[in-house]
């Protein structure tokens, strides 16, 4: 099931336009709340200000108060109100303003968007999309940063969707829109304007579950997703420079996970280095590695290596957070540590 | 104290005599009263047999549940918590589906179609963000329903109490907020949540009604339930509502009540202040009711109660492929992986068998 | 729409007069409100010119959060949130260590042993659980102290504002809660975020006395709050304050409030409604102050903040060990792990450097 | 530091008493009461009425209510209250009714209990502990039976204990209510009634951090902890009679884990089955897996596997539910897969 090259890929080179992560998911909203109907947006300042990074700029606008608004300042309320919004047959894609403040809502995730079809039996649904910018990098304020992926990715019930790229952006959220479960949407903050690619125009979905190759080598594998696939980037091109082929993957979504992918980079390299910049104890670099444990234990050369932020509080010291975060550096040295093994 | 609005006094006298409705209404309800109450207790006659699972008993509660749940019209939508199951039943839900919910049987966790049901909610509160989206969705959307929700008074101290009422008073989102407040949460009795005399008086902090109601009363709860649906419809937003009730039984099935609140205290109420008493001695003061009707009536309620008894027992056993079932509408490779799990482990068991 | 409370109007006329503090102590406040807000410009200043990280002023709000904190004794307690610097300077914070705190420096973080001030949150509401618990910690060890915590119109809409005065209106716990409602939570408007008209007015549903007042009047909110203070430091418990004020400034240095809210409504608040400006006015008018105080006073708050600053300054980067520092009393063995991978990270830039 | 021999085995047996795990957090309780007036209980209906596990029974009664009491209904206001008291010297011990309300009080605990010490560098600390039943098997209502360690393990700053017998309950109850750091106390609520062994009276603790053998074997690695230990002892017992040797350990608490043991272990079995009954994807044992995958890769002759809740919510079908959490026989397949392997 994993596919490299992505269906709008086909489309032709003159319905491109280069955008930014921010710009492409802008783009999708457009065209989602265009599409359907029930598509409505809300959340802490997406309206008249178009969100604090404004991704929902001129959505109001052009939709309207009624389909595009501003909500109380409440998580609980925000991801809580969503369940009932699905119930009623809209499609909420709603925003948190950061990561780090989805812990106010997280009994609604985790007792209600992610259970609410199964405790009503298929008579209710949750098909509603929860987009929050996460990661550190930036320089904002505390709890700014939090990259809690595990947490989602430990709570059934819920998929889980971190984009690398303005492309990939773009067709995840279509794609996270059109899905029939609920979807947590992350959005790195340092990629919404840092990366700009061409992305199709009109409407692509990017399947979820179907991870991306982004740099091919025999030698080693390394697995990262959002802003950490570009830092793993820059240490495979200098890997490629020494004359080592890192084969860097980045799942695209964590649930459902593209483990026929990973498996078979494992098969060919036999070196892993899970890259992530959530806290490392139980974080989802622990299930990938746990899952490669299982599956590919018989073509495993070396350990298992985790290049994480480490078991803290992602630090308000922004000056000295780069020894926190994984840099092309640390990414560099654990390469070298399991080719070395 | 205040005076709650009152219609019928405990005592079976009329206080406010035009609010009062028709006999044969009255009687109509009390039907659905004493069927209520026969569920209830019956599902405590199980449990002892073992034949129930844990269950909250509403018993005491009638007044309040159906009350205000009659004030819904088709359509509208109930957000219901776990001792609600006698709103739930006055809701239309079938006494068989209730059993067999309460039974944790697979079939009765499944809300039909033409119910407009919530789920029912055991995470106390959270309840209220739900209505108050639904509530909102259904004001988006233009549509005449309403959405009814009950909390506990010890559910008023959680966050999600507060979020939810607010949201729906920010939005002007055509919602009922009912708060049964039966004494305690649990043990824990309603002086201990709050400083509040009254917690109707929250309304205010969100621009929006309060009312206080004799939560016995039936025809009170009814009344004002009834004011503040057709409030909602009429677009001008939600509405909270303070029921004065007990709780006749213990917590749950589980629980032995004496280990926080004296007999006498529950004999009083059980003994004076039943919402049943009350409809059944206007009943009989008005010459529309004798122990002729009321053996008939029980009896009709014990047959009705023993068909949905008999049905629910001839459900078959739940099959543990519901387990994985509903979990996700388009399962990812993980889940069915553990679907192949599955099947490995009623294979083994089998084998053990 | 009520009347707030009111000492000294907008205009500097004195609404009453009886409950003016002496043209002294209004001098000295004055002196305080000037040199809060030259800080509060300065850093502004310092972030343009990438001297400072991301700061969230509170220029327009110096009344509300300094008459507030003033009603405070030694040893009392402070939750504030990340609009307080105005609040926690006044409780004593040390201007060279507020700087240092938004400049994320570490040093910055360590709030002094002295001070009883706990940590500021950026996290909505959180702290009024915060500050409910500490002042029930108060109250079970019977000391005499009280706990003031501030949170914005918009974080009244979150669970934990309803959880944190409702659990100290439960224990009757000495805290003070005060809403610093200043129009808007970021670019969203007071009237979305609740259909109430006075957010005070939540108070009652607390059964906790509540206030409204007039947020730019440094008297009438430092009146109230000691009142507040007061009656909680005899054992009454909690209150709630509404403060009327305004946001001159951004909400953050990075935020440009054009994109929600005109300049006419800033202008009229800057000229006319200034909190600093009305006890110019005053002390003007009673022929108590001039140009040249001002001059001078505006001179001396510049010479205290450039030493602060310099202080700031000479302080050495941030140690990258202080990043694993106080995250663990008795830090697990996966901690220290990762403190020989935080030596080797050091080692590595420091060869790439 | 691996010690199997706990501190107070040494005790003489006449000062034994034979316990259930819940009459042990009782007794611990009571010691800690008595021991140091810091120490206070809250909790909802942890007064009166002594919790509905009776946990607390007969201490209000003993200690009063200023030291004893029942809070408001709010998760929320129980965890962030204790770190409020906490910054005034307390040290409360609170109770949540069930592990699957945690997450009203999520926030709380994860953006603050964890942080206040390292927000503010040490002027305020959150010596507290936060206990609650957890687990399946007993047929309560829904949401009563999580088991969310997972989520608190990738929380830094909190510690995470899971006792599995009446002895180590005791003693690390009170190690965790004498440890500076906040610390998450799990009680499995099949273990509170089903287990008795002897306890030590009097005062004594099992450090945090230190896992215990729970039976001894050569062939195969167990790890399982809280009412999976039970669990998988039915399997190792089994398996020993059909000649296979179970190394089964405990490491009873997650946080700190007491990894030497586990590696230990698996360098003399090279072949491992990790237990729990928590939701499988990005559970602890993906973590346990991880770090064997990283630190005893060598020593791995088949695939290390894990024996799981599936990823839905603890469903409350309970007549089925065996089929979810796991049963000694599902462990013993387990057991027969890696030694296939
Ligand atoms: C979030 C949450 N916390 C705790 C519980 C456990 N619990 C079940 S019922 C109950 C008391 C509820 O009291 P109240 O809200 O007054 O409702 P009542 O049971 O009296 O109808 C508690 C604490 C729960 N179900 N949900
Ligand atoms: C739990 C949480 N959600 C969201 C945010 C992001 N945020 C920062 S300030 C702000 C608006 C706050 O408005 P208000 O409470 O009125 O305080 P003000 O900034 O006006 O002082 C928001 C939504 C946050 N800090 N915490
Ligand atoms: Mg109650
Ligand atoms: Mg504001």
């Amino acid at each position: 099931m994993t596919q490299t090259v992505q269906p709008a890929a086909k489309a032709a080179p003159a319905s491109q336009k280069t955008m930014t992560l921010a710009a492409a998911l802008t783009d999708a909203m457009d065209l989602a709340l265009a599409r359907d109907p029930n598509v409505i947006l809300y959340g802490e300042d997406v309206g008249v200000m178009g969100g604090v990074f404004r991704i929902t700029t001129g959505l109001q606008a052009k939709y309207g108060k009624e389909r595009v608004f501003d909500s109380p300042l409440t998580e609980s309320g925000i991801v809580g109100s969503a369940v009932g919004m699905a119930a009623l047959g809209f499609r909420p894609v709603v925003e948190l303003q950061f990561g780090g403040f989805l812990y106010p809502g997280f009994d609604q995730m985790a007792s209600h968007v992610s259970r609410y079809r199964y405790r009503s039996r298929g008579r209710w649904s949750t098909p509603l999309v929860i987009r929050f910018p996460y990661g550190g990098g930036v320089n904002l304020l505390e709890q700014h940063h939090d990259s809690p992926e595990a947490y989602l990715a430990h709570t059934p019930g819920i998929k889980v969707v971190i984009p690398s790229s303005p492309k990939d952006a773009k067709g995840l959220l279509l794609a996270s829109i059109e899905d029939p479960d609920p979807v947590v949407f992350f959005e790195n903050i340092k990629l919404y304007r840092s990366v700009k690619e061409e992305v199709p125009q009109g409407y692509y979905t990017v399947p979820l579950g179907q991870g991306r190759r982004v740099h091919e080598g025999k030698d080693v594998t390394v697995i990262a997703w959002g802003a950490m696939v570009q830092t793993c980037l820059q240490a495979a091109v200098a890997a490629e420079e020494a004359g080592i082929g890192v084969d860097l993957i980045d799942p695209r979504t964590l649930v459902p996970l593209d483990l026929e992918l990973i498996l078979e980079s494992v098969a060919k390299t036999g070196r892993v280095v899970i890259v992530h910049e959530a806290v490392r104890t139980a974080g989802f670099g622990a299930e990938i590695s746990a899952l490669i444990a299982e599956h590919a234990i018989y073509h495993l050369e070396a350990p298992v290596l985790r290049v994480t932020h480490p078991d803290t509080m992602h630090s308000p010291f922004n000056a000295i957070n780069h020894y926190s975060r994984p840099e092309p550096a640390y990414v560099a040295d654990a390469i070298r540590q399991v080719l070395e093994a | 104290m205040l005076t709650p609005f009152q219609i019928l006094a405990a005592d079976g006298s009329v206080t406010q005599p035009d609010l009062l409705p028709p006999l044969d209404q009255v009687e109509s309800i009390y039907r659905k009263m004493v069927r209520l109450r026969h569920f209830d207790d019956r599902l405590m006659v199980l449990y002892k047999q073992s034949k129930m699972g844990t269950y909250p008993q509403f018993g005491g509660q009638e007044a309040s549940q159906l009350g205000a749940t009659l004030a819904l019209s088709q359509g509208d939508y109930l957000a219901p918590m776990y001792r609600n199951t006698g709103a739930a039943l006055a809701f239309g839900w079938s006494p068989k589906q209730a059993i067999l919910y309460w039974r944790g049987h697979p079939a009765g966790w499944k809300i039909p179609d033409e119910l407009n049901m919530l789920p029912i909610i055991i995470d106390i509160a959270s309840q209220f963000p739900h209505a108050a989206g639904a509530a909102t969705a259904l004001k988006l959307r233009g549509l005449p329903q309403v959405v009814l929700s009950f909390i506990g008074e010890g559910g008023t101290s959680q966050g999600d109490f507060h979020v939810g009422v607010n949201w729906a008073s920010a939005m002007r989102a055509p919602a009922v907020f009912v708060i049964e407040n039966n004494g305690y949460a649990i043990s824990v009795p309603r002086a201990l949540q709050s400083g509040a005399d009254y917690l109707f008086k929250r309304a205010e902090g969100y621009g929006i009604p309060g009312h206080l109601v004799d939560g016995n009363d039936v025809f009170a709860v009814h009344h004002i339930a009834k004011e503040a649906v057709e409030r909602a419809r009429r677009g001008e937003g939600p509405s909270l509502i303070e029921h004065l009730t007990y709780r006749l039984r213990p917590h749950t099935t589980g629980d032995d009540p004496k280990a926080y609140r004296s007999d006498a205290e529950t004999q009083e109420w059980a003994e004076h202040r039943d919402p049943l008493l009350r409809v059944r001695l206007l009943l009989t003061a008005q010459g529309h009711w004798d122990d002729q009707h009321e053996a008939e009536l029980r009896k009709e309620a014990e047959e009705e109660f023993n068909a949905a008894l008999a049905e629910a027992d001839a459900t078959p056993a739940p099959d543990p492929h519901a387990l994985l079932e509903y979990a996700m509408a388009s399962p990812t490779p993980a889940l069915r992986a553990q679907g192949k799990i599955l099947e490995q482990r009623i294979r083994l068991l089998e084998a053990q068998a």
